[in-house]
């Protein structure tokens, strides 16, 4: 009985962070039209893109492999499965332990992995361009997740996010490696998703583009299943915020249904902000030159190195 | 005067001095080189018989563990290289570098050489020794000066007057211990007698020693080529037949050895003298750095290797200098590996010249494949004489340095940098003349390389495993130096 | 008994090496010999991973040092190094069986390569110090030969030269190190040194310089390192996945044997010079490893880079040993054996890629190849698991063991020293840079060479490698998959090696639930590689299902779209080294000076424009240039000496003879 | 007696080392080999006086081959080697005679200074004998170090080995003097007389030895 329960709350999960991905996209479009006196398309758009990119034909480049094929399933795959792994609306879900912050991070280096090949495999010069850029970014993003992760993981002593979330819970306490995992870890997810000021989802003919360019070549249900696979991860990073930062009303373990709806709730507020804070910061921001963002990601590396040692050389746990 | 009952020590003198004679009469090569095999043969068998019979030291000769070893060993070089030099000659005729005058007169400096040095090595009497090696030194130059040509000459002309030098101050150091000891042990024979020597040293003048030593070791170290008495040994080793380069690296600087060790001996038992130990690795350190430099810039083949000679005699003499048990069980086994070895090296090289018709490293190349049988022959030899395992000299070096490095790791850097030194070189070089795309030769190996190979087998068994006997022998020598 | 057959097949292999002198003319020589020595290596492995009481087994034989003879001793530390030895031998055999028939001269190669083998897994056994190091010599030799197989290339001969004077320089330390170790009494056997009781700090610490310097120079570490990427390109293929996946382990081997069984309690200080090695070796591998575009130079980078990365956790588990720290050092050093197995396995199967490649190709230059995955489809399946396996990405094994490290370091801050305090976390930073630089440096590798459209006839024409290789490939790559999803059991084989060197061991994996592995305790972390791999695999045929039930399935092929510019043809493809200009840019000159020299002709001039990288090892540049002037000019000065007229050495003789009568004048 | 004995061994040893000195000034090559004559001469006289103050009549023997062989055979054929070569007849000095003079008297005194404390034992006729045995020995060093060519080279060996014969002849009772000095003669007798001189005669026009030493064209 138990077992159902639990399984049914980590497929509720799955779902949960599957549907709303789409939307948080659509709803950051829409506060940046307003915020910029636009009336902008509606927040269920992305939908609508969606399905029309599943009913269109496939056209594949001449020479593009089955790795070309078979990628953008898997992208989708591991970071469906990297999203579902963080705890949205409750800790201690089924799988939780089955990978901790580590194993996220690096099955969204697996994911880059991936699509990076899938850009350079038809052999266009735009695909390499992405490729390139994007590891170049991510060599430096990696390392300063790790770092975050390093803080947080010394802060709760446990790189499980459930364990991390509840000891946030449990001692609530201001500490200043907090503030700089935190403001690492914004700068961080904004390279990783490739938002203002890092790349421009929102143009493609443009040489400093980055994801844009990796996918280029991608068309219908292909790049249906790239998009939502952006969308998770935009998601995922939210809500991984959410569950560092801001993990109130989160439910326990085994926690009945009311206490979960409450957590959903919450969930969903959190990711509203969130959403509303993007789309703030990137509307008051320019993009940058694609080699100043080693700086800016240099800067998020530095932030959770000095985290580190604060907590190295501060308390022992 | 009553005839002494035959001995085999009496043989090793008579073989050599008889058939020296014979020879000097004979003619022909294919005879005379013959019958240079022959004696060179029965002496090896009477200096191996001399392992199991020792006759009583008399006032002139006299046989003990140390120089049986020296012995052994010199003999069966000789016996080795006159079989490779039976061949060797052939083709020096052939091709007319030397009239069969030359021939005979060779073969008789040949055998007057082995008696020499089997004197210098059995001589109980310390004015007998010098007179032996003097005499050593004169036939080894006239075997240098062989081939007439001015590099030959002048080479011959460098080698003999510097080893007369030599040869002078070792006479004074010898005037020197028999005045130290006169007062101890009476006028006469007594006092230049080493059994005798030895027993009284403790009661001799330390300080006449002592002089006596420096004059000893620059004198006798002349002749072992030890720096900066060295100059007359790449030359000597380049330009005389490869035979005689063979024999000048794997006896007769051991001979000039066995003496500097004997006095060593004489001056280690009198407590009250200096320790000879510094000045001998102060002199081994010198040849062993100096030489590996001086392996970067040759250009002939057989001064490479005469240079890696005295590379190596560095080694040996620093390591009699160090003393102890294990450093002078190493430096007797490195003595042995490296005269099989660099013996065997000489007989490579000397194929070798003749089949690229040069000696000029610039012109040999890719040996490995050209002349396999040569080419990885002198590979092995040089990974040998280098101190790789599994080759014999890897065992000695191993036990040098790490004792070293136990007793006096400040010693020991200069050690084993100046192995790496040398190292560098003969890398490069042979690098250079084994591989790659193999340069135009004139000819096929017709010379036998059993030699050659037997040699390398030897050093490779040693490296593997030490015959017991063998190594307990060693040892007790080893103990017996002090 | 395992012993007894470890050692006859031993003797065997060498047996076979002679076998190969003497078959060397034949057509089938290679078959035979190649055979054999996968059979023999599958006996020895065999014997080193059947289980056994955990007592050691030891044999000795009068051979070696006369008066202690040669022993051989099998513990858990060895058995696990003897599996790893003759796994990569088995599978490197096996595949030669095919690669073996391109090669042009086989009379250089077979000889030696069993010998190679036996060297290796001598080594490993090795229970006295003479043993040892004629071992590791003879190791060295042997690979030297099989380096110098192909000596017509001028480059191959350098690389010759560099290798062994290195592996000398190397054998040098070592043999100080194990002069200081047995003491002036010369008590070489290693039961002797661990019963010897041990000096002054000053002396283990000489020790464990010296140790550094010989087993690093063997394994690659930074500034020792030199010789790695220049050798093992110039050997067979076959053989640089030996050199660069095993023989650069048993130097750890011998860094593990001296360092943790025969120096003696560690003081914590040990700890430090291997951590920052470590973090530097990992770091300059891997840069230098993303601007190669030569194939089998980058993966020797790359080996350099992984070699750091163990260091790193050798030097962790010295510092928690060092303050009796049980279980975390036990930790640290399971994450080092670990990765060190996982290395063995992807590295091997790298070069066979790599190997296979040149063989199709006969290009080792990237900017060559491409599109190869439609011509050696299998090919490149299998090097790319190994890619992702070596980027430390989920689900496969490298992760695994690269997560262990990061639980480790997470462990650290309870040490009570400030100045580990301040390193560690530093090491660990740089253990995260250069893992991520590890997937941009393999996505260029993989991405190059065998995505995109071919940039050559030779890669046009490639054809898919033979049977033999792509099973040993195959086989590799399962044991990759395997220990990935599954790492419990190899962490459990494990645990009596960290028991016995480090007292402390992780806690039993055997037990857990659903297969998944706990550093420490659950509430601290855990993994499980299976049921991640489970979700995405069931994840991903999911988003295929409803695609395929609610869009449509039509598709079609047309020319690449590329923005709308009509195809330009292969040459406008991005490049390896435009693919590694940004990170040359932002980090490159860390581990090296990159110049780019842009020649751009004036208007009108119809010249092409040019475009030149040049790079500066620093390295190189600032250690070896130097030594290599001061050799040259000591040789120069003395050559005068040369030259002397005969008055000039009597002139030497005299002024030696003087000076040393002052010296005895003025003696007291 | 005894006291007279000393008193003339001294000032033959004495004498010897003053012959040295006079041999390093020389210049001209008749004169040195005139000089060298007077050396032998001295040399064996100190021999002669030694057997007899020994009581060593072998010693005589020796000293008979010191004057046959070196003060008579040798400077003849010398002379001959001279004229027949055709041998520039001044010599050059390495440095200027004054300097060799001077170091010459540093090396006696270093010889005093060495030898007179080492031989404390010994009696005082062999500690003289000694001490100007060694000076001998370094003078004859010096020139062979200081002289251009190669006659004067031989010259200052054998006066090297005048010094050796001198000292072993001071070692009381010492055997093997005579073999010894044999062995030594044999030696001279082949730098002398010996193939060298005419073998390089053969090929070059004069036996300075830097044309020898020009031989070798750079070969390493």
């Amino acid at each position: 009985m138990a077992l159902i329960y639990d399984l049914a709350a980590q497929s509720t999960q799955m779902i949960l962070v599957l549907s709303l991905a789409p939307l948080l996209l659509g709803f950051t479009r829409k506060v940046k039209a307003r915020l910029l006196r636009r009336r902008g398309p509606s927040i269920f758009q992305p939908y609508r893109d969606l399905l029309r990119l599943m009913r269109k034909e496939v056209v594949l480049a001449d020479n593009a492999s089955w790795l070309f094929r078979s990628a953008p399933y898997l992208i989708f795959a591991a970071t469906w499965v990297a999203a579902a792994l963080v705890p949205t609306f409750a800790t201690g879900l089924m799988f939780s332990w089955s990978a901790d912050l580590i194993v996220i991070t690096a099955l969204l280096g697996s994911v880059r992995f991936v699509l990076a090949l899938a850009g350079m495999d038809v052999g266009t010069s735009f695909g390499g361009i992405g490729s390139s850029r994007e590891m170049m970014f991510a060599s430096l993003a990696e390392p300063a997740m790790i770092t975050i992760v390093f803080v947080v993981a010394l802060i709760a002593g446990s790189t499980q996010l459930s364990e991390i979330a509840f000891h946030m819970l449990s001692h609530v306490e201001l500490r200043v490696s907090y503030g700089l995992a935190l403001i690492g870890l914004v700068i961080v997810a904004i390279a990783e998703n490739g938002r203002i000021p890092v790349d421009n989802p929102a143009t493609h003919l443009e040489l400093t583009m980055v994801h844009e360019a990796m996918v280029l070549e991608y068309s219908g249900r292909h790049l249906a299943v790239i998009e939502l696979a952006a969308a998770l991860k935009l998601l995922l990073y939210v809500s991984l915020i959410a569950c560092i930062f801001a993990p109130w009303g989160l439910a326990p373990h085994g926690a009945d249904l009311r206490a979960m709806t409450f957590g959903a709730a919450a969930y969903v507020a959190k990711v509203a902000v969130g959403g509303f804070l993007l789309a703030f910061f990137e509307i008051s921001t320019a993009k940058m030159r694609v080699f100043r963002v080693p700086d800016f990601l240099g800067a998020a590396l530095m932030l959770g190195l000095l985290g580190t040692l604060l907590r190295f050389v501060s308390g022992s746990f | 005067m009553n005839i002494p009952a035959f001995e085999p020590v009496d043989a090793l003198l008579i073989v050599p001095a008889l058939s020296a004679v014979i020879l000097a009469f004979l003619s022909g090569y294919r005879l005379t080189s013959y019958v240079n095999f022959v004696s060179s043969g029965v002496a090896f068998f009477f200096a191996c018989a001399l392992l199991f019979h020792r006759p009583a030291a008399g006032n002139y000769l006299f046989v003990d563990d140390l120089n049986v070893v020296f012995v052994v060993l010199s003999t069966f070089i000789g016996f080795t290289t006159s079989a490779y030099s039976a061949s060797y000659i052939g083709h020096e005729i052939e091709t007319g570098k030397l009239s069969p005058a030359h021939v005979r007169f060779y073969h008789a400096m040949y055998q007057s050489m082995m008696f020499a040095m089997n004197l210098a090595l059995l001589a109980n009497n310390i004015g007998l020794m010098w007179v032996a090696v003097e005499f050593a030194t004169l036939t080894t130059v006239l075997m240098v000066g062989i081939y007439r040509t001015p590099e030959a000459l002048e080479a011959a002309w460098k080698y003999f007057i510097l080893g007369s030098v030599g040869i002078a101050l070792a006479l004074f150091g010898t005037i020197l211990v028999y005045m130290s000891a006169e007062p101890v042990l009476g006028e006469g024979y007594d006092a230049m007698v080493w059994t005798s020597l030895m027993q009284h040293a403790p009661a001799f003048s330390p300080r006449l020693l002592n002089v006596a030593f420096v004059f000893l070791m620059l004198g006798y170290g002349t002749k072992v080529g030890l720096v900066p008495m060295h100059a007359w040994l790449p030359d000597a080793h380049a330009e005389g037949p490869t035979p005689i380069s063979a024999v000048l690296s794997g006896l007769l600087l051991n001979v000039a050895l066995y003496a500097v060790l004997r006095f060593k001996m004489l001056l280690a038992a009198n407590t009250a003298a200096i320790a000879p130990g510094p000045l001998m690795i102060a002199l081994g350190l010198a040849s062993l750095i100096f030489a590996g430099f001086m392996l970067y810039r040759r250009d002939d083949i057989k001064r490479l290797f005469a240079y890696s000679s005295i590379e190596h005699m560095g080694i040996i003499t620093f390591a009699f200098g160090m003393g102890g048990p294990l450093a002078n069980f190493a430096g007797l086994l490195h003595m042995t590996m490296h005269s099989l070895t660099k013996s065997a090296i000489f007989f490579a090289v000397g194929h070798i010249a003749q089949v690229k018709g040069t000696q000029k490293l610039a012109n040999i190349r890719g040996l490995t494949e050209s002349h396999p049988v040569l080419g990885w022959a002198l590979v092995a030899g040089v990974m040998a004489i280098a101190g790789l395992p599994p080759f014999g000299v890897f065992m000695s070096e191993f036990l040098v340095v790490s004792s070293t490095f136990a007793r006096q790791p400040l010693l020991a850097i200069p050690l084993a940098f100046g192995l790496l030194v040398a190292f560098g070189a003969l890398l490069m070089r042979l690098i250079e003349l084994a591989f790659g795309e193999p340069s135009e030769s004139i000819g096929e190996v017709e010379a036998s390389v059993v030699p050659l190979y037997f040699h390398l087998a030897l050093v490779l068994l040693v490296g593997l495993w030490l015959e017991p006997h063998v190594a307990a022998w060693f040892q007790n020598v080893a103990a017996s130096l002090g | 008994m395992p012993l007894t057959v470890t050692l006859w097949s031993i003797g065997a292999l060498l047996g076979v090496g002679a076998l190969g002198i003497a078959l060397a003319s034949n057509a089938a020589a290679s078959r035979v010999v190649y055979g054999l020595c996968f059979g023999l290596s599958i006996i020895l492995f065999v014997a080193a991973v059947v289980p056994r009481s955990a007592v050691a087994l030891t044999a000795s034989f009068p051979l070696g040092l006369p008066w202690i003879g040669a022993h051989f001793r099998l513990d858990v530390l060895s058995a696990f190094f003897l599996a790893i030895v003759n796994l990569g031998g088995a599978a490197a055999s096996l595949y030669a069986i095919g690669y073996g028939a391109h090669e042009k001269h086989p009379s250089r190669i077979l000889p030696f390569f069993p010998v190679f083998l036996a060297g290796m897994n001598l080594v490993i056994l090795a229970d006295d110090a003479f043993a040892f190091l004629v071992a590791w010599e003879f190791m060295s030799l042997s690979s030297w030969a099989l380096v110098m197989a192909h000596h017509h290339d001028a480059e191959n001969r350098r690389a010759g030269v560099v290798y062994l004077l290195m592996a000398s320089f190397g054998t040098a330390a070592l043999l100080m190190a194990f002069g200081l170790l047995a003491g002036s009494v010369g008590g070489y056997s290693f039961a002797d040194i661990r019963d010897a009781t041990h000096g002054p700090s000053w002396k283990s610490g000489l020790v464990l310089a010296l140790v550094l310097l010989g087993a690093g120079s063997k394994a690659g570490l930074v500034p020792l390192h030199i010789w790695l990427p220049l050798a093992h390109p110039a050997a067979p293929s076959h053989v640089s996945a030996l050199m660069s996946g095993v023989m650069t382990k048993v130097a750890i081997y011998g860094f593990i044997r001296i360092v943790f069984d025969l120096l003696g309690p560690p003081e914590f200080w040990w700890s430090m010079p291997p951590l920052t090695l470590g973090a530097i070796t990992a770091m300059l591998g891997i840069l230098s490893a993303t601007i190669q575009s030569d194939l089998k130079k980058l993966l020797a980078y790359s080996t350099i880079e992984n070699i750091g990365i163990v260091f790193v956790a050798l030097g962790l588990a010295l510092a928690f040993k060092a303050n009796g720290m049980a279980l975390p050092a036990g930790l640290a050093f399971t994450a080092a054996l670990f990765h060190v197995f996982n290395h063995s396995l992807f590295k091997s199967l790298l070069f066979f890629g790599a190997g296979a490649v040149l063989n199709a190709t006969g290009e080792r230059d990237i900017e060559r190849l491409g599109g190869l995955i439609h011509f050696m489809p299998r090919t490149a399946f299998l090097f790319l698991g190994a890619c992702v396996a070596i980027s430390a990405l989920p689900p496969l094994n490298g992760f695994v063991s690269e997560w262990l490290v990061f639980q480790a370091i997470l462990l650290s801050p309870s040490l009570p020293q400030w100045s580990l305090k301040l390193l560690v976390p530093a090491v660990g930073v740089a253990l995260a840079l250069s893992a991520s630089l590890c997937a941009g440096c393999f996505v260029r590798a993989f991405g190059i060479a065998f995505l995109g459209r071919a940039r050559s006839t030779a890669a046009k024409s490639a054809q898919e490698t033979d049977l033999w290789s792509l099973s040993a490939m195959s086989g590799l790559l399962g044991l990759c998959l395997l220990a990935g999803l599954i790492p419990s059991y190899l962490i459990d084989t494990i645990t009596p090696a960290a028991k016995a060197f480090v007292g402390g061991h992780m806690p039993t994996q055997g037990g857990i639930p659903w297969l998944s592995i706990v550093p420490i305790a659950e509430s601290r972390s855990s993994y499980n590689g299976l049921l991640v791999f489970l979700f995405i695999v069931f994840s991903a045929f999911f988003a295929a299902l409803i695609v395929r039930v609610l869009g449509s399935n039509a598709s079609r092929r047309g020319p690449a779209w590329g923005c709308g510019y009509p195809d330009p043809g292969t040459a406008a493809q991005y490049t390896g080294s435009s693919f590694a200009q940004p990170i040359r840019r932002t980090l490159g000159n860390v581990a090296f000076v990159a110049r780019d020299h842009l020649e751009m002709p004036p208007p009108g001039d119809t010249r092409p424009a040019r475009f030149g990288v040049e790079i500066h090892d620093r390295v190189w540049d600032g250690v070896y240039t130097p030594i290599l002037r001061a050799v040259d000019f000591c040789a120069g000065q003395l050559d005068r000496t040369h030259f002397l007229t005969i008055q000039g050495y009597l002139g030497l003789v005299f002024a030696t003879l003087v000076a040393l009568l002052l010296v005895i004048a003025i003696w007291p | 007696m005894e006291n007279l004995s000393f008193d003339v061994a001294h000032l033959l040893a004495g004498g010897l080392v003053l012959v040295s000195f006079t041999l390093l000034y020389q210049n001209r090559m008749t004169g040195l080999i005139n000089i060298f004559t007077l050396h032998a001469i001295v040399l064996s006289l100190s021999v002669a006086w030694q057997a007899y103050s020994q009581h060593a009549p072998h010693l005589y023997l020796t000293a008979a081959i010191a004057v046959l062989f070196k003060a008579v055979i040798i400077p003849l054929s010398l002379q001959r080697i001279m004229v027949r070569l055709r041998i520039h007849r001044d010599i050059e000095v390495v440095g200027g005679v004054g300097m060799t003079m001077l170091l010459g008297i540093c090396l006696v005194a270093l010889s005093l200074v060495v030898m007179l404390p080492a031989t404390a034992a010994a009696d005082p006729l062999a500690r003289e004998d000694l001490a100007f045995a060694l000076s001998v020995v370094l003078l004859g060093l010096l020139m062979m170090v200081t002289r251009r060519n190669a006659i004067s080279q031989v010259i200052g060996f054998m006066s090297l080995e005048n010094g050796l014969i001198l000292a072993a002849t001071g070692a009381k009772g010492m055997p093997l003097v005579v073999e010894i000095s044999v062995a030594f003669s044999v030696l001279i007798a082949f730098i002398v007389i010996g193939i060298f001189l005419f073998r390089i005669r053969e090929r070059f026009d004069t036996v300075d030895i830097q044309e020898l030493d020009r031989v070798r064209g750079g070969r390493r």
